[in-house]
């Protein structure tokens, strides 16, 4: 049984951040681009346990137990934004909010 | 390895005072909740003083995750300051604003335990969550006027860019994690001293985390959110993102570069050359054309980083002594122009274009002179403390061969003097074209504002205590 | 008290401060007493140092007074120093002497002057001004004076403010001489560069030691000699500048005599006099002198010839005379120029004092062909005015026909001499006897003109005393310089100390000529001076429409010498104009406002474009921001991609 | 007195303290508070002339020095050291002179008096310390410090455009001090000594302890020339003095004119020179060119200036021409020549901006076709404008005539086609100011608003007498200014020649 | 066996991810999403992290996409319209994309294979050893992360919370 290799799963880590990154710049929903970061996020955290293996370590899962906390917080701030967002203007579309620009 | 809770005796007390002030909420009645405020000014003043007993303390704690030194003294006597003054004057404004003050100081609090987490972090995990506790806590408070359209917009923009390049950051730590083996600073700098670690990872690694600190410490082309979020932000809110944000961000990026980075030192300066120059033009160009003096200010803080990198760049004790007596002397000038401004500003934030401070300048002498001070700070004319601050950061500069880049940053602060002089030359030197209009100045922002003013005279006239404060905290 | 000699110059100055600072309060006749008095107290003073002064043997009669240091720096020095010789002492008989006289006739042709006594403090400033100029011990004092007249010139010919032409001209006299004084200060330079001393002894002694003999071609002294002369070409009216000085005649008419006729234009002549020591040896240069002495003279008589203005004919008429006294220089015959200055002054002041009474009589008219038929009302005027016109048509004996005769014998006989020269004097003379007759016989003879009847007469004594005084002296002065077959040449005698450090080129030492050619020339200078006469007596007193007949069959002709050879105007179109187009359109606006300002505005409308483009990045949308952040990091990667491997 | 320790603190002091008590005397009293400023600015002036007598001119080093530490820390040692020079003891007189006139000059003001009271009080401070200051550092503070009291003066007092003129003032000059700043910090490091004095920097480079490489001396060299350059103001860089000195109020274009653009010309003396002897010589023919265009130029262009107060600006660049021509023709007479001309220059076209003033004052307008036939209604003025406008033209008796003599002169002996040019300014000097006095006053009364203005006051005689009298003294006693300024002129040369002997050693072994 | 796994839902994976931003509608967004975070799941137990794997099913596509759907289902929000040259953007974008994944996969992570020194990952002792390191080494990031959610807790209060007073 060969192991894949940790490439393999670093690659994967890559493809899928820059899936995030891409839907973040394509997407106009607040919503979507904050889940195309959680993907971000989630990509990052593939690449600690890849990396994780290879050091045999453990620590890295801890890192991992960290991001998530921190993804939850920044979900739970992000999310009441939107919500204020949407009291305000009544819309989701990203494009709308520039009110602030020059 | 011992956990020495001692070491971080400010934080903790910052951090039990905050959840203090948030049970306190229900207890007080609405009316009396304006004492939280001061109660927070208090917290972070007894947090200074415990810092000032500690300045001689060093050596880690928590296993490594921290560890103190005077440069973590001295930024953390940095943050204190800033987030007191902001205390101070959000006060009079939240009151003014009719916004709840119960969350309010908590959240600054916590702001504040997180920069200080950062200035003491000797693990990139430990200053990640430090960063975080800041940016979270930043977004909320850009946001706290939630009637604000506005105010909305500015923390919407914060938090998904702030997110965004948040995860860029974490896959920087997640390649320099795989490249060393570790997160801790001293075992990253031993691999890479050793020539261990993956030279290709650890780079890319490096290159990411600047991205990310980078767009946190607004350097060009990742300042692109900073105006957008300063002009949003509740005024004292937009004070504690120019100064203490953004201090706690460069000195943290300071010591990842001398102490954790120091082999790699030809690529990060390399890149940091070019953002310093681009962030310095960007910034002083983009002002020029203002008519919001949140907004300009805004510009004006992107070009001071941009001056700021210089010390960075550097990347010599006494580049580190530049910054950090620049970090005073820039909180002291810019905390003081928020102050006047947060007063200017009145009842929802209604004036703050340029043009609202036409001809005051005789009306209401106290902000208008003290605003002017400020100004001429931000220019750098001595005999102000912002003189100094270049003075050291271009001898720093000139000392490591960064000459062409000095010569640069005076030629953009040349050019950025015309939107100082613009604000001045619309206090003094036009008509009102309204009648008098009485704008009260609530007693904190008051001292606030003369401390200010006395403080950056007083740095301009003589130098030499925060410079000693700087050298030592920079390791000279 | 001889030593005490350069106190002359103290009364002067004290009327002139008197007068500048309190006469405005003070009536008439003290203002006018303390201008008169002032220089005639400078006046006799100087008599009796003259007495003292005559006594002395000849080796003596260079007395040097320094009365303080004025400028020091480094090894430069000038000296505030003052220098008594027969050449300073017999310039400064005539500029107060006749000073004095004029100051007198002032009085009256000034009477009810609301001006009055910015009009004596200024007459005693150039009194002042020209005594230190002749009496100044080094070339940078010298300069004091020479501005300093300049300076009284300016402000005697704008004396009547509220005309714009007396501004004009005061204005163009000012600026014409500075720019011969600015050569002037360059010969300086170079005098000081070469020797390091500007003191006129020790100078002169220097010379004579480093450059005994004279050496043609473009040498120091060359430069430095062809430098003051430019600068004397400023002073004296000579060709290139000599356009201010008819312009000057818009000073009231005494100033003219005084100023622009007797004394100050002279002082090109007593410069190139003074430097006599560096001009003899420099034989290029003084041939140059000759032939711009000789073409002045021809020009301005020339032009004399056709002039309607009594004061321009008069003015032309000096330009021509001071052409002469270059003439004389030119040919080393330096004493003989300062023999004609000496004559001249009193005949030319003389003239113009007469057209001064003229003026007085017909209220300020000045055209000569509307006068006429004056002879019976004013008899003083017109048989002192005859006295001077010969004088200076130089017929025998009166003083103009000894020091213009001697000119014209230099040119002939001198080694630098040539018969051009003397041919061309010729003419001048008998151009200058033609129209100062033809002066003569449109204001006196003839019918009267239009405006003014028979009645009426002479001013009063303070006009005629003066008028009489200056016509005996016409009359007699050239007994100071009777030449070899009359007698004694006294002023040769007495100036010879004067050039003892200049190169003898032999000039009045005769030539193997015998005094019969000397007095075949003299006579042929006296006949052609008779028959210019004779013909204006033809031409104007008898029958006077031939002149007119000829003006209009030559218009071009007739214009070309009424605008005295159209030079002025070119000056004004294409070196006053020029400059002035030069420096509104191009400089000013083109230059200054466009392209440096331009540069400076232009730079700062450029930071506000590209704040415009730095601004434009802020959108507002905050998926282009991330586009940005997502460029910046791509920077990154760009770099590293470069730096890895 | 323990105060007469410390001299030239004094000095400084002085000014201080009456905008201090300017600050805090009420509001309302206006009298008092025009006073106060005169007095503490006589006084100022009196203790100068105390300075000039002590001072010994035999010695050409400094004199009355302070010194102490300022403050030292982490590397840096900034001296507060204060001394008097030849050069400098005759810009602080002609600094303390100027100031009281100016304050007589704006006795009529009214608006925010306080504020430009104390402004000009504490441009004195500045300017005099400018004049004092032997650290690096510390003139470039008092250097900043001068410009803030100015900017506000034209912002604030100033006429029409006086935004834009205030604004250009300020960016111009700060622009070249932040050269100027960069510069001072890379010579702290060649210099290695710590701190930045300039006579140890000076004496480090006379006794070649450290050697600049030819492309650093250029290069610091440039930096120091463009601070001082734009405010001189040379050649290209003249263009915010037209703006700023038309439209400041008048006491502030006398002071901007008589000493702020010494200032430029001090400080080429004072630090480029003796600092970079070698980058200076070497571009020394392209900046007398510079200068050369500046005087012809200058004058041309104040030929047609249809302003009067343009056209006196415009006179000042050609003026200062001659001062920078004077000071790169590098010989002792030249040298002395440009200070003195910067006195002469304070003094005479001070003066101008006093009469252009006081007719300001009178009819609101500077335009030269306004005016016409002056010397009718107001002959006392006119004769006061002749005076001071021949100073200005250099009529020998008066002091231009013996700055410009001495510079033209000294540039003679080592530059003959230079001097050659620049005598040409003085033919336009004559001719622009003529022309201008024709205009304005001699002709018939043109306009109706002309006819009855009144003469000269007592207060604007008193403050023109001095400068009258002055000009006079210094075209006839020039020994009592040039002596003292002989010994610092002469080491300036001094060093000049050290290193062109130098040069001739460098050329021998290739 | 590995292999099949980690090929199987890596492509899962990938496709789900590129379904989150190819959606037009918000809901179905975050239904991909939550497949994605149940593939990477199991790619993180097969890399030895079990507990890890758990808490992302739970806390990840438990708890917060739940929190997203309510949200989502709140606010309801319209299909998103891609503009016409919605393409055209997307191939600009793919260009810079691809260059970076081709620099990191083909020239960084392939340089790279650490033999660790660590001891091997015992599958019974995982959660056991991270206690221990958790509550030790990483002792103060733990307490610390107690702050932040504090934070986010009353940031969240502050932010929705109706009228305040």
């Amino acid at each position: 049984m060969g192991m894949v290799p940790a490439t393999h799963y670093l690659a994967l880590g890559a493809v899928l951040f820059v899936i995030g990154v891409a839907g973040f710049i394509v997407r106009r929903n607040v919503i979507t681009m904050f889940m195309s970061v959680e993907l971000m996020l989630n990509a990052v955290n593939l690449t600690f346990l890849a990396y994780a293996r290879t050091w045999n370590q453990v620590d890295a899962h801890i890192f991992v137990f960290f991001v998530m906390t921190v993804a939850a917080a920044e979900a739970a701030v992000g999310l009441a934004l939107i919500l204020g967002l949407d009291r305000h203007s009544q819309t989701l579309d990203i494009d709308t909010v520039n009110r602030l620009q020059g | 390895m011992q956990v020495n809770t001692t070491a971080l005796l400010p934080e903790i007390l910052l951090a039990v005072a905050g959840i203090l002030l948030m049970l306190a909420i229900p207890l007080l009645p609405s009316r009396q909740q304006v004492r939280l405020g001061y109660a927070a000014s208090l917290v972070l003043a007894a947090a200074l003083v415990v810092v000032l007993f500690q300045w001689d303390n060093s050596g880690p704690a928590f296993f490594g995750m921290v560890s103190m030194d005077p440069l973590g003294g001295g930024a953390r006597i940095l943050f204190l300051v800033s987030s007191a003054t902001v205390a101070l004057i959000s006060v009079s404004y939240l009151k003014r604003e009719r916004l709840r003050h119960g969350e309010y100081f908590p959240l600054l609090l916590m702001a504040t335990v997180g920069m200080s987490l950062m200035a003491v972090s000797a693990d990139l995990i430990m200053t990640f969550l430090g960063l975080e506790i800041l940016s979270i806590s930043g977004y909320v408070l850009a946001g706290y006027r939630r009637g604000d359209p506005r105010s909305n917009e500015s923390a919407l923009k914060y938090f998904l860019l702030g997110a965004f390049s948040t995860a860029f950051m974490l896959y920087g730590i997640a390649l320099l994690y795989g490249a060393t083996g570790s997160t801790e600073y001293s075992r990253i700098a031993e691999s890479a001293t050793q020539g261990q670690a993956e030279t290709a990872t650890f780079l890319l690694g490096l290159g990411l985390l600047l991205v990310g600190f980078g767009f946190k410490a607004a350097l060009a082309p990742l300042h692109i959110w900073t105006p957008d979020v300063y002009q949003g932000a509740p005024v004292p809110i937009t004070a504690h993102l120019a100064v203490g944000s953004k201090a706690a961000v460069l000195i943290t990026l300071l010591r990842l570069l001398h102490q954790v980075f120091p082999e790699s030192a030809d690529q990060w300066q390399y890149l940091l050359w070019i953002a310093c120059a681009a962030t310095m033009i960007i910034g002083n160009l983009a002002a020029l054309t203002q008519t919001d003096v949140k907004r300009l200010l805004a510009y004006s803080s992107i070009a001071h980083a941009g001056y700021i990198l210089l010390g960075v760049i550097a990347n010599s004790p006494g580049g580190a002594q530049g910054v950090l007596f620049y970090l005073a002397a820039y909180s002291l000038m810019t905390l003081g122009a928020f102050a006047v401004v947060q007063v200017f500003s009145r009842r929802d934030e209604q004036f703050t274009k340029l043009e609202d401070y036409r001809g005051i300048g005789y009306r209401h002498p106290l902000l208008s002179v003290s605003l002017t001070i400020f100004l001429l700070s931000l220019i750098g004319i001595p005999p102000t403390a912002g003189f100094y601050g270049k003075l050291f950061l271009f001898s720093a500069a000139v000392e490591a061969d960064l000459v062409a880049l000095v010569i640069l940053a005076v030629l953009a602060s040349a050019v950025g003097l015309y939107y100082y002089l613009q604000l001045i030359v619309l206090m003094f030197m036009k008509e009102a074209a309204s009648p008098p209009d009485p704008i009260p100045v609530p007693l904190a922002v008051r001292i606030v504002i003369l401390v200010m003013a006395a403080g950056t005279l007083y740095v301009g006239i003589y130098p030499a205590q925060i410079l000693v404060i700087a050298g030592e905290a920079a390791g000279l | 008290m001889i030593e005490y000699f350069w106190l002359a110059l103290v009364p002067p100055l004290a009327g002139f401060l008197f007068n500048g600072l309190v006469g405005k309060r003070l009536p008439a006749r003290i203002v006018s007493g303390a201008g008169c008095a002032a220089t005639g107290a400078s006046f006799l003073f100087l008599l009796a140092v003259f007495a003292e002064f005559i006594r002395l043997p000849a080796e003596e009669q260079q007395i040097v007074h320094r009365l303080f240091t004025w400028i020091q720096a480094g090894t430069f020095t000038a000296e505030c120093s003052f220098l008594l010789d027969p050449l300073s002492m017999i310039m400064l008989l005539v500029i107060t002497g006749v000073g004095f006289l004029i100051h007198v006739y002032s009085t009256a042709y000034m009477e009810g002057e609301t001006g009055l006594y910015r009009y004596f403090a200024y007459l005693n400033l150039f009194v002042f001004m020209m005594s230190l100029l002749v009496m100044a011990g080094n070339y940078l004092l010298l300069f004091v004076g020479w501005e300093g007249v300049g300076l009284c010139s300016y402000l005697l010919i704008g004396y009547y403010i509220e005309r714009k032409s007396a501004g004009d001209a005061a204005k163009k006299a000012f600026v014409v001489n500075r720019v011969g004084d600015a050569c002037f200060l360059l010969g300086v330079f170079l005098i000081f560069k070469t020797f390091g001393t500007l003191e006129f002894g020790s100078l002169f002694e220097t010379v004579s030691r480093t450059h005994p003999q004279p050496e043609s071609g473009f040498t120091v002294l060359a430069a430095i000699t062809l430098l003051l002369f430019l600068g004397a070409t400023g002073k004296s009216a000579q060709i290139p500048l000599q356009v201010w000085l008819p312009d000057a005649m818009e000073g009231p008419t005494p100033v003219s005599a005084l100023i622009h006729a007797a004394t100050m234009v002279t002082a090109g002549v007593y410069l190139v006099v003074r430097s006599a020591a560096l001009y003899s040896r420099a034989p290029d240069v003084l041939l140059l002198i000759a032939v711009v002495g000789v073409l002045t003279a021809l020009l301005a008589a020339l032009t004399a010839l056709v002039q309607r203005d009594i004061k321009k004919v008069l003015a032309y008429s000096t330009i021509s005379q001071l052409g002469y006294m270059f003439m004389a220089l030119g040919v080393g015959a330096f004493s003989t120029g300062i023999f004609h200055l000496f004559t001249h002054a009193f005949f030319k002041a003389l003239l113009f004092l007469g057209a001064g009474s003229v003026l007085l009589r017909l209220h300020h008219e000045l055209d000569l062909f509307r006068m006429g038929g004056l002879r019976n009302s004013l008899k003083v005027t017109c048989w002192t005015m005859w006295v001077g016109t010969a004088a200076l048509a130089g017929i025998f004996p009166l003083s103009g026909f000894f020091s213009k005769d001697e000119i014209l014998w230099r040119a002939l006989d001198s080694p630098l001499g040539h018969p051009v020269f003397w041919v061309a004097g010729l003419v001048v003379a008998g151009l200058t006897a033609f129209y100062m007759c033809r002066l003569m016989f449109l204001a006196f003879y003839g019918s009267p003109g239009h405006g003014h009847g028979e009645s009426g007469s002479e001013a009063g004594t303070a006009v005629t005393a003066p008028l009489a005084i200056l016509a005996g002296a016409a009359a007699v002065a050239g007994v100071v310089g009777l030449p070899a077959y009359l007698g004694d040449h006294r002023l040769d005698h007495f100036l010879a100390p004067v050039f003892r450090y200049s190169y003898d080129h032999g000039v009045s030492a005769g030539h193997g000529a015998s005094h019969s050619l000397e007095l075949l020339a003299g006579g042929a200078a006296l006949a052609i001076s008779l028959l210019g006469a004779g013909l204006a007596y033809r031409l104007y007193a008898r029958d006077r429409s031939i002149p007119r007949r000829l003006a209009n069959r030559y218009p071009g002709l007739h214009g070309t010498l009424l605008q005295q050879f159209r030079i002025d105007q070119a000056y004004s179109r294409f070196v006053v104009g020029g400059l002035k187009v030069l420096s509104r359109r191009v400089l000013w606006r083109a230059v200054d406002v466009g392209v440096v300002d331009g540069a400076v505005n232009g730079t700062a409308s450029l930071f506000r474009r590209w704040s415009g483009v730095a601004t434009r990045m802020q959108s507002g949308n905050t998926r282009t921001y991330a586009a940005w952040i997502v460029t910046g990091a791509a920077l990154v990667f760009l770099y590293l991609y470069s730096v890895i491997d | 007195m323990p105060l007469a320790a410390y001299p030239l603190s004094l000095l400084l002091l002085i000014p201080t303290i009456g905008a201090a008590v300017v600050c805090l005397l009420p509001p309302g009293r206006e009298r008092l508070l025009k006073w106060a400023a005169l007095i503490a600015s006589l006084a100022a002036f009196l203790w100068s002339v105390v300075l000039f007598r002590n001072f010994d001119n035999q010695a050409g080093s400094f004199q009355m020095v302070e010194r102490a530490d300022w403050f030292q820390a982490a590397g840096f040692r900034v001296q507060y050291y204060l001394g008097l020079d030849g050069i400098s003891l005759l810009l602080v007189l002609l600094t303390t002179v100027l100031i009281p006139l100016a304050l007589l000059a704006s006795w009529n003001l009214k608006d925010k008096l306080k504020l430009y009271l104390a402004s000009i009080l504490l441009l004195e401070v500045g300017i005099l310390g400018v004049f004092l200051a032997l650290d690096l550092i510390l003139f470039y503070v008092f250097w900043e410090v001068s410009l803030i009291p100015m900017y506000f003066l034209i912002g604030i007092w100033g006429s029409s455009r006086r935004i834009y003129a205030a604004v250009k003032f300020f960016i111009y000059t700060m622009a070249g001090s932040l050269l100027m700043l960069a510069a001072i910090v890379v010579l702290y490091f060649l210099m290695g000594t710590g701190n930045f004095d300039l006579v140890e920097m000076i004496g480090i480079l006379k006794r070649g302890e450290a050697v600049l490489s030819p492309e650093v001396e250029y290069f610091l060299f440039g930096l120091f020339f463009v601070a001082f350059a734009v405010k001189v103001p040379v050649f290209p860089l003249h263009t915010w003095l037209p703006d700023a000195h038309t439209e400041a109020p008048t006491a502030a274009s006398v002071i901007l004119a008589g000493v702020l653009l010494k200032m430029g010309a001090y400080g080429l003396l004072r630090f480029c020179l003796p600092l970079f002897p070698w980058a200076s010589a070497q571009l020394a023919p392209a900046i007398c060119i510079l200068a050369l265009i500046g005087i012809i130029y200058g004058a041309l262009v104040a030929m047609v200036q249809p302003d009067l107060k343009r056209l006196v600006a415009y006179s000042s660049v050609s003026h200062l021409g001659f001062v920078v021509l004077g000071i790169f023709s590098f010989n002792f007479q030249s040298m002395e020549g440009a200070a003195y001309q910067m006195l002469n220059h304070g003094v005479s076209t001070g003066a101008l901006f006093l009469l252009v003033g006081i007719l300001y004052d009178r009819r609101h307008t500077r335009r030269i076709d306004e005016f016409g036939g002056l010397a009718h209604s107001m002959p006392r003025y006119s004769a006061c404008f002749f005076i001071v406008l021949l100073g200005s033209i250099g009529l020998p008796g008066l002091g231009g005539f013996v700055g410009e003599f001495l510079i033209l002169q000294g540039t003679f002996l080592t530059n003959v086609p230079a001097a050659a040019v620049a005598v040409c300014g003085v033919v336009l000097s004559a001719a622009y100011m003529l022309w201008m006095y024709q205009r304005v006053f001699m002709g018939r009364i043109g306009k109706e608003a002309n006819r009855r203005l009144p003469d000269l006051s007592l207060r604007e005689g008193a403050m023109l007498i001095p400068a009258i009298a002055l000009s006079l003294w210094m075209g006839i006693g020039s020994g009592t200014f040039l002596r003292t300024m002989d010994g610092s002129i002469q080491l300036l040369v001094d060093r000049l020649d050290q290193v062109k002997q130098a040069q001739v050693v460098r050329s021998d072994v290739p | 066996m590995e292999q099949i796994v980690f090929y199987v839902f890596a492509a899962v994976a990938v496709g789900s991810a590129l379904l989150v931003i190819l959606q037009q509608r918000a809901v179905y967004s975050a239904f991909s999403l939550i497949v994605c975070f149940g593939a990477l799941a199991v790619l993180y137990f097969q890399l030895g992290a079990a507990l890890v794997a758990a808490l992302q099913v739970i806390v990840y596509a438990g708890a917060i996409m739940v929190l997203f759907l309510f949200v989502i289902m709140l606010l309801d929000p319209k299909s998103e319209r891609f503009g016409p040259d919605r393409f055209k953007k997307t191939a600009l974008a793919a260009l810079p994309a691809a260059a970076f994944l081709a620099f990191v996969l083909l020239r960084v992570f392939p340089a790279w294979s650490p033999r660790g020194s660590g001891d091997p990952l015992g599958s019974g002792e995982g959660p056991k050893r991270i206690a221990h390191i958790l509550f030790q080494d990483y002792l103060l990031p733990f307490e610390v992360t107690s702050i932040l959610i504090l934070v986010a807790i009353l940031g969240a209060v502050v932010l929705v919370k109706h009228r305040p007073d």
